[in-house]
């Protein structure tokens, strides 16, 4: 029922964990997270990584925070990129066919790659 | 625009469905998103002990879910203290979800599932409700508010 | 014998929780053992949210399964055809649960909780109740069937 | 809303591995898996195991049929052993205060000694 957010800076630019249930009720916390890390900036180079491994239930208000953050990404100059989806949330990205719009990678490992 | 057109020609499929006979569940919460989460909680098993694959199940969760806030947000117009009324019917065909709330009513000619390729946040509720049931119908012939009425059969 | 007193004197408390404001959710299903895991599922969010820790939590979902249970058996005798109605009543002071039944009134003179050393199965369920529940009441002055009021403070 | 029951044969005699939870609705399920060790019948100094590390929830009827399980085994003079109880089942247990009716062990290993 809530949504825990751990947020790391480290040095590939900062990761946001996700762990719970992302709806209509917790997206505004989800969403305070992004806000508090476009507030420190994210420099050049760098990217936003979010690991949805834990995420047991995202809706469309989740996607909609997510389409938020990377539309922030993008005016900063930087990237935002989605890491190992859980399939709750490959099943809400499929509906909306959202894959295509995503940067998606299966690990960290590949998020890393081609910065 | 296969979408629209079923949603136009519901009432037939309405008239088949007003009695699903079966066995029926209500639940009937406050229009606080805090209970989204029972609602879900409430809803995944009797859709699984209907026979519907987890996946299923949980877009069917998904796109309730999806009908609830919207009630909240927009009949309610984010009014926490009134309060939605679902009642769940299961047969041998499949899953029938009524939603009740005593809102402004729905605006059929805002339902209107955007174009996905339209990026944005918002548009998606309803895009998942017509996309997950076959059956959207929304009724607002009573005095107030809204009764919806999604249905999934289950596949042979 | 604390609990039995409790249950005789429960008059007064009952009046005090009549009307217990907060909010309310309502849920009704078929008087089918299958159902009890719906009502565990949405009963454990709600008790969660209302500040319960998780054990309270388990405890007070295992008892009112229980109460869900003997409706079954003793009130409706193994007929899965009739319906349970549950109101959840959620305030700053604990949570209150009503399940109403319209089956074989409950006799009080059975509600006894056994003795633990009698290790034998079943006679448990009314048990739990006592200890888990601060108000244990069965009301049983409607035309039919009985209504169980259980309440829980929360600890200060 | 479902228990799955693996029975295994093995040396020390039976073990029965419980997953899920048991209820009014389940325990049928849990009482036929017993009769069917009972009716194969547990060879003398033998035991009957039954690995509750997987149990969800557990209610009075699950109870029930643990008790009726346990007096099987002494009619037919061999012993339960309950391994690994989860916290649901323990809690039942401690409101039941049946801790001392059932012989109880944290691990297999455990409950192996002394037979
Ligand atoms: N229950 C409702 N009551 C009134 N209007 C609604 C309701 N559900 C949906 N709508 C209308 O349909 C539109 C599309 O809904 P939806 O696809 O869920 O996206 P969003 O809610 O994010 O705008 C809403 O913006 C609203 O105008
Ligand atoms: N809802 C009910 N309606 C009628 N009788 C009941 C009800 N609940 C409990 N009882 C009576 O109380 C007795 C004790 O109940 P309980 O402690 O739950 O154990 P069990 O149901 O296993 O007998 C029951 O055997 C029954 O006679």
């Amino acid at each position: 029922m809530r949504v825990e957010i751990v947020t790391e800076k480290t040095d590939p630019g900062f990761l946001l964990k996700l762990d719970g249930e992302v709806d209509m009720n917790t997206s505004p916390d989800v969403r305070n997270a992004f806000a508090a890390v476009f507030k420190q900036g994210i420099e050049k180079g760098k990217a936003l990584f979010v690991d949805l491994s834990h995420v047991r239930y995202m809706d469309s208000s989740g996607i909609a925070t997510l389409v938020e953050a990377m539309q922030a990404c993008m005016k900063q100059g930087t990237r935002l990129r989605l890491v190992d989806l859980s399939p709750p949330v490959r099943d809400v990205f499929e509906l909306a066919r959202l894959a295509s719009v995503f940067e998606i990678f299966s690990t960290m490992r590949e998020a890393l790659t081609g910065l | 625009m296969n979408d629209r057109r079923q949603m136009r020609e519901g009432r037939r499929e309405a008239t088949e469905v007003k009695d699903p006979g079966g066995e029926t569940v209500t639940l009937t919460v406050p229009s606080h998103p805090k209970y989204l989460y029972v609602v879900r909680s409430a809803l995944y098993p009797i859709a699984r002990s209907a026979g519907f694959s987890k996946q299923d199940t949980r877009k069917i969760v998904l796109a309730v879910d999806e009908a609830c806030s919207n009630v909240i947000k927009h009949a309610y117009e984010g009014d926490h203290a009134k309060t939605i009324a679902l009642t769940v019917t299961v047969n041998g065909g499949g899953i029938q979800i009524r939603i009740k709330d005593s809102g402004k009513k729905v605006d059929a000619a805002k339902i209107a599932p955007r174009r996905l390729e339209d990026i944005r946040p918002g548009g998606l509720g309803t895009h998942f409700m017509f996309t997950i049931f076959d059956t959207v119908e929304f009724d607002t012939s009573g005095e107030r508010g809204t009764i919806l009425t999604l249905v999934k059969k289950k596949k042979q």
